[in-house]
């Protein structure tokens, strides 16, 4: 009964961080046709069938990119993926599905290189912020509060 | 033809004690046919010519009997000089909308056809300054067409009264209301009369009548009297009878041109009124 | 005397009957021709008024919003208003009448439509549209008032005020309706039309059940003109069938214009209809043709069939608009059957004076509760906690879970009934009406019956 | 910027800005509308107010709770039985509704007094319910009722009784949306945390963003249940009002309708630390892969495989069915916000349509997003379409059935164009692998409809086939399918009328618990 009556924690909206523009043009511009065809591929499985890139503000999408993104290259490399605390376990959750969809979708992840893995996923995050942040078109992604 | 005219002014600047002993030299001195309706939530406008006289407001008996129960004989009362009274009355300070009180109090009136025809004036005695669309509606489509300003020499009645034309000129078109001039009701501060002539003539009205300061007002409002129906033979009550004959004769009526505020603080400066 | 007329005994609305003075005022609009009402105030009062008249016509039809929102409810939004109007006008070329109705909002922060109305004649419509037939006008109806009852009174008025014109005198009637359905207009008017009397009907609704088209290009709208509306002016009589949803407009006609006022009857059940075509024929020295003895014969022959054999003595719950409801019950009487709780959905208080209620009050020989500004809830509590026991209930969908939760049928009458089946295109007015009623009452009742088992083998032979 | 200007709308430039077509090649970085600002008075929008969506769409599926409006009866007459959100507990939330049935009287002398009468009543009248829902309209909104003052007295007065109020009339904000926010934030800062719930489970979520709209929330918590997670909550669909003041004390929340529903989840993950994961009810893959990664969450996603399994071996079958017999359908989307992006890319990948269209009524930018990254090249985007520009797109992208809302439907009626309700369904639920199924049903009983073809035909210079005294619409589906699929004896959807009642009897296996401290991390 006690918890009945007890106050909520009244705290008011917390007022969350602008952020610093990255990208500050389209990473994909400058490149070879087969890298944007690939990184293409990637972000397309993304765009079509994963919701955690579109968080309603600007630095929590820079959080989500290179939690989730971050995560899926080291799994894609065989790495350990650390996911102790509950918000890295579900960067993890996301990035394992990634993972799957990936080797599943896209045959030729397994013939190129850790190396090449790791430089298209950097540019795969780029681009990343890119489309969902720092190219965006989207107003609200700069409102500090919900 | 009856004349609708709505008296404005800061609050406490003596608006109604203008309006009733005003009224009061119209139909003692003038013969004239009087109604005043009270737009003030406190509903203060009619006590002296009611002697007092206890009044049941519009929104009183809206709220305890119904809008449909609310009846002339209900709500207006008789004063001095058959001088028809009828008060809109409103909530308590914060709460409810008292502006909304004011719109519902004279549609009622009209509804009732509470303003006949052989009125010769309707005198609408409304609250402050314009704070809120209620307190726009005496000047209105089809309700005041001439405005009366209330001010003294005083900085803060200034002030007023030149918001008060700023609202005048937003209904001015629309409802063809008019501002008939400024009535100065004196505080006897230095250089009142001027200033009031600078003022009036820069926002391009006049100042209709300067209506001395007398203690005979408040021994009169003492007496629950507008001073025409205390003593008809003191000097304030002509000079209330000259105002009426003013009003009465009054022909030119202008759409103001209120004054920016730089503009307005000049002229402050200028009679030195900035304590 | 056991028939009490009371007010409901509670301050507050639960699951209420009625809704407010705007929905009113938006039903009326729609019935004129050429016509988009613009309503000043939140875009809900808009947004789910179209969607309730919707779900009963199963129809679409046009009502502007004027969008208020915070700016406007602080600052006055009078602009939102001549903003409106323009982006009306330069998109519906057809646009002639634009009534601009008030909600709550903008009565309370008192936004001066009148002035606006002015202000746009004068600039706007002169300037811009300079060679168009525009008419503007202000319906006030702040929710806090009345009920949509009293806002399709005031919008009926309000729009036969704005146009009507005194002219030649024509030898018309005008013919108000009040709140029905297409279905009514189109009986009334088979009734005028047997009678030879060349009428002005308001609103000509019977468009709103319209056809599906092989092109796809059917839009259902109103039908009265504005010449119709100017007609009003130069009618020899105006009869407003229903007291509440109409006799204003009747009044002013008769005040402004001096074209004497027949207010009522209600044409609901047989002698309600006898005595509308009485007063028809009175006012316009037509006699009742035979055609309408056998017509009335039909719905006699009907009646009979099931009068005192199935509804007698069958208790009534009535609910919905006054009108409505005292001519159902009124109807119910002669039915032989028991209306014993008539439930007035607003707080109209000259209701306890309606020379009807009267008339029930000094006759009905059983327990008859009468209540005004009620909500469902003094219908339900009483099934629910004080052992009233009902055979029926007649009333719009939004009670429909009385019906459902305590297992008592129900004919859906009134408005709304988007829970049924095209009833807006059946009549409960005129003989056409009374015999649909009856036989909707006791189909129902059959039903339950068999649903019950109650006695159901009954109807074996018939 | 490839926006798209209609002709009904030139006259109102500012419109432009809000309708794209995203073309070959460009991204959310060329395409993107404007979105969530003032509406054009006078356009004709579909967009309600901040009071019907705080109070009609969000606050009222809370399912044991009275929702009472301070204001005039029509706010809440209006918006009283109009939604199809279901509850376990016979409907108590759309049977009632109660109104303060404020007068002149009030307005202008406030309606406070009348407000506390009003609640008194209220509990009075329903003496097993102790929580309410208060909610502003635009009217005392205006007069400045101090709702919160009187809400606490009452409180004080009627131990046991809890009262939450929401400030959002009518007014406040572009759309719905706005009331959607106002409801959210003032849920978290009032009530979360003032309940300490009871903890069954190792697997602990609140389900956010569900509002049992025909029973998709009754659904989905059959497949929490057979994983042996607990929902601790749900916001708001069949949602407890307790419940929700205990969301504190979940493990993860679980996100579907991302939009306001969003803003709760973030503050409960700033003030509390619980993590937000966002699934998607609609459509198998979608739906196979939400239920894995809440599985994996928790170190259980062999149960998760397991349901999938189950159910896809149930439901495929007969989704495919409809999947051949609506490939190339031309669809128009305008439902009112999540439904867009949730549907957009699922309903062209597992039933063969094409969307041709995204609208949003009262959506964000954010929301428009997802829709236009998820539909195809060529796809017309509308940001609030209004009365005309609805009608020039249905005639200009001729679709075969649009989802949208009651009255737009009855439009589009009208221009032979068959219509799904989008908010409410037809015959749903759609979330579930059978519901997902039942909503393809739909589409193809709309699509294929006798009458609608009949409904084409000009009787006065048309051929009218004499010799045919009824078509099916198997005959009109199949027509030009290959023999196989023209003898396929399956029939399409087997399921029940009622596919959610059972649910609620069901009982469900028992998982052993570990230690409660490992279940937290």
């Amino acid at each position: 009964m006690t918890a009945m009556t007890k106050k909520a924690q009244k705290d008011k909206s917390a007022t969350y961080p602008l952020y610093e523009k990255l990208i500050k043009s389209d990473p994909l511009a400058e490149l070879d046709t087969v890298t944007k065809e690939r990184v293409g591929q990637l972000e397309w499985y993304i765009m079509k069938n994963c919701l955690w890139q579109y968080n309603s503000r600007g630095w929590d999408r820079r959080n989500q990119n290179a939690g989730i993104i971050g995560k899926t290259a080291q799994l894609l490399c065989d790495e350990e993926v650390e996911n102790s605390t509950p918000l890295d376990k579900c960067y993890w959750v996301d990035a394992v599905m990634l993972n799957r969809a990936y080797r599943e979708l896209y045959p030729w992840i397994s013939e190129i290189s850790k190396d090449e893995i790791k430089s298209l996923m950097k540019i795969l995050h780029a681009r990343m912020d890119w489309v969902m942040i720092d190219g965006s078109l989207n107003e609200e992604l700069v409102v500090q509060h919900y | 033809m009856t004349r609708k005219v709505a008296i404005y002014g800061k609050g406490g600047i003596g608006k109604s004690t203008t309006t009733q002993n005003t009224a009061a030299a119209l139909a003692y001195f003038h013969d004239k046919n009087v109604f005043i309706h009270g737009c003030d939530p406190k509903a203060d406008s009619t006590r002296l010519i009611l002697g007092g006289k206890p009044q049941e407001t519009v929104m009183d008996t809206l709220r305890i009997h119904g809008a449909e129960k609310v009846t002339l004989d209900k709500v207006v009362k008789t004063g001095f000089k058959n001088i028809r009274c009828v008060e809109s009355g409103g909530p308590e300070p914060g709460v409810g909308c008292a502006g909304r009180g004011v719109i519902t109090a004279i549609d009622l009136m009209e509804e009732n056809e509470a303003y006949t025809d052989d009125l010769d004036f309707i005198f609408f005695d409304v609250l402050g300054d314009v704070v809120c669309g209620g307190f726009a509606m005496p000047i209105r489509d089809g309700k005041a067409q001439e405005v009366y300003i209330v001010a003294s020499g005083e900085m803060m009645a200034i002030y007023a009264a030149n918001n008060i034309a700023k609202g005048l000129v937003k209904y001015a078109k629309q409802s063809g209301v008019r501002l008939g001039g400024i009535i100065c009701n004196s505080r006897n501060v230095d250089g009142e009369r001027e200033f009031l002539e600078e003022f009036t003539s820069a926002i391009g009205t006049k100042m209709i009548h300067f209506v001395p300061r007398d203690n005979i007002v408040q021994k009169a409002e003492f007496n629950k009297k507008t001073v025409t129906e205390f003593d008809p033979e003191q000097n304030q009550a002509k000079e209330y009878k000259a105002l009426g004959a003013k009003i009465a004769a009054n022909e030119d009526f202008v759409i103001p041109t209120p004054l920016a505020m730089d503009e307005l603080e000049a002229m402050v400066v200028k009679y030195g009124m900035l304590d | 005397m056991t028939c009490d007329v009371k007010v409901k005994d509670r301050v507050g609305t639960i699951n209420p009957i009625f809704t407010c003075q705007p929905a009113g005022a938006q039903f009326a609009s729609i019935g004129v021709k050429d016509c988009i009402g613009l309503v000043h105030g939140g875009q809900g009062c808009v947004m789910f008024v179209r969607l309730l008249i919707s779900q009963h016509l199963k129809e679409s039809f046009e009502i502007a919003s004027s969008s208020l929102h915070e700016d406007g409810a602080v600052f006055g939004a009078c602009g939102r208003v001549e903003e409106g109007v323009d982006v009306l006008l330069s998109r519906y070329p057809d646009l002639k009448v634009i009534p601009i109705i008030t909600t709550c909002s903008t009565e309370v922060i008192g936004d001066d439509v009148d002035g606006v109305i002015t202000k746009l004649e004068e600039g706007l419509l002169a300037e811009k549209y300079p060679d168009r037939e525009v008419h503007l006008l202000a319906i006030h109806t702040p929710s806090f008032v009345g009920s949509m009852i009293s806002g399709y009174d005031v919008a009926v008025r309000d729009f036969v005020k704005k146009f009507a014109q005194k002219g030649e005198p024509n030898g018309k009637i005008n013919f108000i309706t009040g709140w029905v359905n297409p279905g009514d207009v189109k009986e009334l008017k088979h009734l005028l039309a047997e009678m030879q009397i060349d009428a002005t009907v308001l609103f000509e609704i019977e468009n709103f059940d319209s056809p599906m088209m092989p092109k796809g290009d059917e839009v259902a709208h109103g039908n009265t003109t504005i010449a119709d509306l100017q007609s009003t002016g130069s009618a020899s009589h105006t009869v407003a069938l229903n007291r509440y949803e109409g006799g204003k407009a009747a009044e002013f006609l008769q005040k402004k214009f001096k074209v004497p006022a027949t207010i009522g009857p209600t044409p609901i059940g047989i002698r309600n209809t006898d005595s509308m075509l009485k007063k028809l024929s009175e006012i316009t020295g037509k006699p009742i043709p035979e055609s309408l003895v056998r017509e009335r014969g039909l719905a006699m022959d009907a009646i009979t069939d099931i009068a005192h054999m199935f509804l007698a003595d069958k208790k009534v719950a009535i609910y919905g608009a006054a009108d409505l409801v005292i001519g159902l019950a009124e109807f119910c009487l002669d039915l032989e059957m028991k209306p014993v709780l008539l439930l007035l959905g607003d707080d109209n208080s000259s209701y306890v004076n309606d020379p009807r209620i009267k008339a029930l009050q000094e006759n009905v020989d059983y327990p008859m509760e009468i209540i005004t500004n009620a909500d469902f809830w003094d219908l339900e509590d009483r099934i629910k906690n004080h052992g009233l026991e009902l055979d029926l209930i007649l009333g719009h969908s939004k009670g429909r879970f009385i019906s459902i939760d305590y297992d008592i049928p129900m004919v859906r009458v009134g408005f709304p009934t988007y829970d049924r089946a095209g009833l807006y295109r059946y009549p409960v007015v005129g003989y056409g009406g009374a015999t649909w009623l009856a036989e909707q009452m006791a189909n129902t009742l059959f039903t339950d019956m068999e649903h019950k088992k109650n006695k159901e083998w009954i109807l074996n032979v018939w | 910027m490839p926006y798209h200007e209609f002709d009904c709308s030139k006259v109102i430039p500012e419109r432009k800005q809000h309708a794209v077509i995203k073309g070959p090649g460009e991204d959310l970085t060329h395409a993107l509308p404007k979105g969530y600002l003032n509406t054009i008075p006078g356009s004709i929008s579909e967009r309600g107010c901040a009071y019907c969506g705080a109070k009609h769409v969000i606050g009222t599926p809370m399912k044991d709770v009275i929702h009472l409006s301070h204001g005039p009866v029509g706010c809440t007459y209006d918006t009283w039985q109009t939604k199809r959100y279901i509850s376990d507990n016979e409907n108590f939330q759309l049977k009632y509704t109660f109104a303060t049935d404020v007068k002149e009287k009030h307005i202008v002398f406030g309606a406070e007094k009348l407000l506390k009468e009003n609640i008194l009543e209220a509990f009075k009248a329903f003496p097993d319910i102790k929580r309410m829902t208060i909610y502003q309209t635009c009217a005392t909104a205006l007069i400045g009722d101090d709702i919160d003052a009187i809400a606490a007295e009452v409180m004080e007065e009627l131990p046991g009784t809890d009262i939450f109020v929401c400030n959002s009339p009518g007014f406040a904000g572009p759309s719905q949306s706005g009331g959607h926010h106002k409801i959210n934030i003032a849920w978290v800062n009032t009530k979360v945390g003032t309940v300490e719930p009871e903890i069954t489970s190792d697997y602990v979520i609140n389900y956010v963003g569900e509002y049992n709209i025909q029973g998709d929330q009754e659904v989905m918590q059959d497949y929490f249940k057979r994983m042996g997670i607990q929902i601790l909550s749900t916001f708001t669909g069949n949602g407890k009002y307790d419940e929700l003041r205990g969301m504190h004390r979940a493990h993860l929340n679980v996100l579907e309708c991302a939009r306001s529903a969003e803003y709760i989840c973030d503050e409960l993950r700033a003030r509390y630390g619980i993590p937000r994961l966002d699934i998607d009810g609609f459509g198998f893959k979608a739906l196979g892969d939400s239920l894995r990664k809440v599985g994996m969450f928790f170190g259980i996603e062999d149960r998760a495989e397991a349901i999938i399994a189950e159910e896809t071996a149930r439901w495929k079958p007969e989704l495919d069915w409809y999947k051949e017999r609506l490939a190339g359908k031309r669809v128009c989307l305008w439902p009112g916000g999540s439904k867009l992006w949730h549907w957009a890319h699922a309903i062209q990948e597992e039933m063969g349509v094409k969307v041709v269209s995204v609208y949003t009524k009262f959506g964000h930018q954010g929301d428009m997003e997802k829709g236009i990254a998820r539909a195809g090249e060529g796809t017309l985007a509308i940001d609030d379409p209004n009365e005309l520009e609805g009608q020039e797109a249905l005639r200009t992208l001729r679709p075969d059935v649009i989802f949208t809302g009651k009255r737009p439907g009855e439009v589009a009626k009208k221009m032979r164009v068959p219509y799904l309700n989008a908010h409410a369904y037809h015959n749903g639920p759609y979330k579930g692998f059978e519901g997902w199924v039942r909503f393809a049903r739909d589409i193809y009983n709309a699509v294929y409809s006798p009458i609608y073809q009949l409904s084409g035909l000009d009787i006065s210079k048309d051929e009218i086939a004499t010799d045919k005294g009824f078509m099916t619409r198997r005959m009109l589906s199949d027509a030009t399918l290959p023999e196989a699929s023209r003898n396929d004896p399956m029939t399409g959807y087997t399921g029940k009328y009622d596919s959610v009642s059972d649910l609620r009897t069901k009982t469900y296996p028992v998982f052993e618990r570990k230690s409660s401290s490992a279940a937290a991390e």
